[in-house]
């Protein structure tokens, strides 16, 4: 039959629209389903989970200390020679020469947050910062001196 | 009460009072200019909003949300933005036909103003072939595409126009037959006589099925002839990357754009007009205070709401459906739409000598 | 002055050649096709590639068996976690290390879910090559939970570098099977949507069936996999043929069609899709305690010999072939990706149809260019 | 057909054929003169029917490059490894794009990437590679290139 045929072809193609202009209606009608994230905006309410991978960072604490003993096994571990690590001798108070990380060069611009550094880390010196805007206009400042000015290495780790 | 209508009259009675007819004539028509370019300006700003506000929703999520309260200034900052950008020809460009396309788009969606009735009496021109006039104006603007496709020098922009010239020339016919459907059961092809046959009641509900029917072809038909989704084959970015308009930029190509959207609101207006009344308001059988309730809101809110409901339902297909194939769009005309506004046809004139409408 | 008058009226058979990319709105990246074009209708279709060749496979000889894996994510960034397990399964085959229970289940969690996560946005994307915008933003909803699920445990969205030799980096977040469910939930809820928007779509079902139709025979042929095989009815999956790890236990189902169109791909994936949550559901609720990662050497050194582990991305089969020499890094190493093999089959499928079928198929062989030019 | 049987039966397709051990599966090292003629053999025959392709590549032993062929048969689920030296001054071997079709991209790409020509190849031409591409091959051992090679 090919009336029937024809028929029910328009039928079907009819129905099968409405079914799906009735999902973009419901849509259309219900604000309360938007998923918009307005970004910058909710800059102050923004959490990011706390293994988000941003870059990598040195903790210091209050003594302006951090834990980094300039072993190197996180240069080693990383895959595009972003961490450049340069040591110098520290003369301790007994007299001892000690080796201690003198700068530790991280550049964000080669790092692809692949967290293999922080699981080579001995010490758990440096970890993830959950920054991620980093956009800067000069390409220099995206080298970065992990360590800050001053600071040493805490007591009792090796 | 006031009414655009009155509004109109006194201005052409002082008009009169102050100068002779000729001039009367002369600053009318520059006045109307002026209006039908405002007018169309403002429906470009509120159209693109509107579009960019109902696909948001569709797609879960805000839309412009910026400029202004809620984003509603969002497309005049784009208007400035494409005002300013410039505007490039291609190297191997016909020049002459490049610049000119644009113009030859945006003056047929503008010719097609004339006879739509915006108001009670409020008409530019009541010409007493309205209907075939807009029938006939509309099938310039492919004119306007085909030139601008052949003359880009570009191969998307070729194949995007002769898309639309095999897609408009198709869907005329039904487009023309769905409207005939009214002018048989009118008997007019005026539009003034068409709105007011529908005092007592729309054709949509005065016609039985048949009209329903014509009615759909008729959105149908229209959707693809202003060259919208699911029917944008000529501009179809993910195939084309973005049609007949790929080579234009700046203000040509936001005339291109405002084309689309003023063909867009002129068949929406034709299509309120012929089956939903036009600037009639909606009356219930003899529910005397209901009637005078619609009654009290103005003719000229009853056109434009109309007008934007179809402008809506033909936005709602847009972030709907997926695009037809070429050859599938053809079928769709020549095998489904053609045939069955041809009996449609028969069986609405059968209607219309018994007089079996309401 | 070059114009395509001139060259249209200088060509006897009449036909024009279009560049299709490699900036184009259907080819997802940087692929560039060569068509041939009589009228709509596509007499030849040549992929011309590299726009983004990194060379993966060089660069990976310099870097050690730990270090290799995360380049393997830029592959195919859309099953960037399988694309990883494969890597870590070929080095594990030369390690010759035990996997602790906790490890592959958490691997086989990570591997469907993004499954998951590369169909769904394949069905969108599918659907805006062919005019529909809203399913495209309809599915990044889901996957946007998904991505949520891995940013909490992997650290990362899109290239996790989460599997590493011997297990995985990082033990799962405390929220993570409570965020699972609750995208279990969603997907109960929201399934339906994606069949009313797309699947019975009159206007989708006409784009899509008979389409860039790809016999059984033809895509044993030109090496297709994944689901754009299982659409001709060749049985493919790895996961059910070559079981790796723990997959041989687990219950699910090979979808396979026999009519070799574009809606037969399509459907495909959306069945997978409904699989892959039942095999996420199976494993969530019995993730093992235990290690999540097998005591490995700080650095990892092959025997002598060749290693060639096959896993089933979500676009097909991917081979990563080690050939080592003994030492720290790999002397060789070849991906044999989806992408690649599966594009090679395009002109054959699209020869004689229109432009809209050539985005059709493009659509439904799913093609992520990274994963072709490595 | 277990793997010792599958080895035997391989052994006498053809008279230069050696087997290699150890790997998970058989690796099949044949004459580049009478590859062709073996790859048709494995093709066709009923009893093997290795009827896909999963991978095709060549590996630069520095020596001598190797041809390395997997094949796999949908029907019997069989996998091999099928090997060819080549020449490293001038490496050719016989094309096998008309059997599996899936070769013809694989060995374009391998033609630009280790200069492998592949006698009967229909369209030998770059893919990968910039066009106008001179000099090396890239995926080659020996080479260099100091502006976009960065060692670290």
């Amino acid at each position: 039959m090919f009336l029937k045929e024809y028929i029910s072809d328009v039928y079907g193609a009819v129905k099968s629209m409405a079914i799906g202009m009735k999902r973009t209606l419901y849509y259309f009608t219900h604000h309360q389903e938007i998923i918009t994230q307005q970004y910058p905006d909710n800059r102050d309410t923004l959490v990011l989970p706390e293994r988000f991978r941003g870059e990598v960072v040195m903790a210091h604490d209050e003594k302006n200390e951090h834990r980094c003993t300039g072993c190197t096994a996180c240069e080693l571990a990383c895959p595009n020679g972003t961490i450049k690590i340069i040591t110098k001798f520290d003369i301790s108070p007994e007299g001892k020469k000690k080796k201690a990380i003198d700068k530790f060069i991280y550049h964000l611009e080669l790092c692809t947050m692949c967290n293999l550094c922080i699981e080579a880390c001995p010490t758990n010196a440096i970890h993830m910062a959950q920054t991620f805007e980093h956009s800067v206009f000069d390409r220099a400042q995206l080298t970065k001196v992990l360590n800050k000015p001053g600071s040493k290495l805490q007591e009792g780790v090796e | 009460m006031w009414n655009l209508s009155d509004i109109a009259k006194s201005v052409d009675e002082w008009l009169n009072s102050v100068m002779s007819p000729t001039w009367v004539l002369v600053v009318e028509m520059v006045v109307i200019g002026v209006l039908a370019i405002a007018l169309f300006a403002v429906l470009g700003l509120v159209l693109v909003i509107m579009e960019r506000k109902v696909a948001a929703y569709m797609q879960i999520r805000l839309g412009p949300n910026r400029v202004g309260p809620k984003g509603m200034l969002q497309s005049l900052a784009d208007t400035v933005k494409l005002l300013v950008k410039e505007g490039l020809t291609p190297a191997g460009a016909d020049k002459f036909l490049f610049n000119l396309a644009p113009f030859i788009a945006m003056i047929t969606a503008m010719l097609l103003l004339a006879p739509l009735a915006f108001a009670k009496d409020f008409q530019i021109w009541d010409l007493n072939i309205g209907v075939l006039y807009i029938t006939a104006v509309s099938s310039l603007s492919v004119i306007g595409i085909l030139m601008a496709g052949w003359s880009s020098n570009n191969k998307y922009s070729l194949l995007g126009a002769m898309r639309s010239g095999a897609q408009i020339v198709s869907y005329e016919l039904s487009a023309g037959l769905a409207i005939m459907t009214v002018v048989i059961l009118t008997g007019s092809l005026q539009m003034s006589e068409i709105v007011k046959s529908q005092a007592d009641g729309w054709w949509l509900f005065k016609g039985h099925i048949p009209a329903i029917i014509s009615f759909v072809i008729f959105i149908i038909a229209v959707t693809a002839e202003t060259n919208r989704a699911p029917f944008d084959l000529a501009e179809a970015e993910s195939e084309l990357t973005a049609g007949f308009h790929t080579e234009y930029s700046g203000m040509k190509f936001a005339l291109f754009f405002l084309a689309e959207y003023i063909n867009v609101f002129i068949v929406c207006a034709v299509g309120a007009t012929l089956f939903l009344g036009g600037w009639m308001p909606f009356h219930i059988g003899n529910w005397e205070g209901f009637n005078h309730v619609m009654d009290y809101i103005p003719s000229s809110i009853w056109f434009f709401g109309k007008t934007f409901f179809l402008i809506f339902v033909i936005m709602w297909f847009r972030w709907t459906f997926p695009r037809l194939r070429i050859d599938q769009l053809l079928n769709l005309e020549w095998k489904y739409l053609l045939p069955i506004s041809m009996l449609n046809i028969l069986v609405v004139t059968l209607i219309a000598i018994k007089g079996w409408h309401f | 002055m070059y114009t395509i008058t001139e060259e249209i009226l200088t060509t006897p058979s009449g036909d024009m050649v279009i560049n299709v990319g490699p900036q184009h709105p259907a080819t997802h990246g940087v692929l560039h096709l060569l068509i041939t074009l009589n009228g709509e209708t596509i007499k030849k279709v040549e992929p011309h590639l590299g726009y983004i060749h990194r060379s993966i496979e060089k660069m990976c000889e310099s870097l050690s068996y730990r270090q290799f894996i995360y380049s393997t994510s830029r592959m195919d960034y859309l099953s960037a976690h399988i694309n990883n397990h494969g890597c870590a399964l070929a080095v594990e085959k030369g390690l010759q290390v035990e996997i602790p229970p906790r490890a592959e289940v958490i691997r086989v969690l990570m591997d469907e879910l993004t499954r998951v996560a590369s169909h769904i946005l394949a069905w969108g994307a599918l659907a805006m090559d062919l005019g529909a915008f809203t399913p495209f933003f309809h599915a990044f909803r889901e996957r946007e939970m998904i991505n949520d699920i891995m940013e909490e445990t992997c650290g990362a969205r899109l290239t996790m570098n989460y599997m590493v030799p011997g297990g995985v980096m990082m033990d799962i977040h405390p929220n993570f099977q409570r965020r699972v469910k609750e995208l279990l939930k969603q997907f109960s809820e929201k399934i339906d949507e994606y069949d009313e928007l797309v699947t019975y779509n009159t206007i989708f079902i006409n784009r899509t069936k008979n389409v860039g139709y790809l016999s059984k025979e033809d895509a044993i042929s030109f090496g297709v996999s994944g689901p754009s095989a299982r659409a001709s009815g060749v049985s493919c999956d790895i996961r059910k043929i070559y079981p790796y790890s723990i997959y041989d236990k687990l219950k699910f189902d090979e979808i396979l069609y026999t009519e070799g169109d574009s809606y037969a791909r399509y459907m495909v994936r959306v069945q997978e899709v409904k699989q892959s949550l039942s095999i996420i559901e199976q494993l969530i609720d019995n993730i093992p305690e235990g290690d999540f990662q097998a005591k490995t050497k700080a650095v990892l050194k092959l025997p002598k010999g060749e290693f060639y582990s096959r896993v089933e991305t979500a676009r097909g089969e991917l081979g990563v072939y080690i050939v080592s020499e003994g030492g720290m890094t790999p002397y060789r190493i070849k991906f044999r990706s989806p992408g690649y093999s599966n594009l090679s089959a395009l002109d054959h499928m699209t020869r004689g149809s229109k432009i809209g079928d050539l985005i059709a198929s493009m659509g439904t062989l799913d093609l992520v260019i990274p994963d072709i030019d490595r | 057909m277990n793997r010792e049987e599958l080895q035997a039966y391989l052994g006498g397709l053809g008279s230069s054929l050696t087997f290699e051990e150890g790997g998970e599966w058989i690796n099949l090292f044949v004459d580049p003169g009478q590859f062709r003629e073996l790859m048709e053999k494995l093709r066709n025959d009923e009893q093997l029917a290795f009827d896909y392709m999963f991978c095709l590549t060549c590996v630069d032993w520095k020596t001598h490059l190797t041809m390395v062929y997997h094949l796999s048969s949908t029907r019997y689920r069989y996998n091999i490894v099928v090997k060819a030296k080549l020449d490293r001054a001038k490496p050719e071997i016989q094309t096998i794009c008309d059997i599996w079709r899936t070769a013809e991209f694989h060995e374009r790409e391998v033609y630009e990437m280790f200069g492998v020509n592949f006698i009967g190849h229909p369209d030998l031409r770059l893919l990968i590679l910039p066009d106008g591409w001179e000099g090396k091959n890239p995926m080659r051992k020996d080479f260099e290139d100091p502006v976009n090679m960065i060692k670290l």
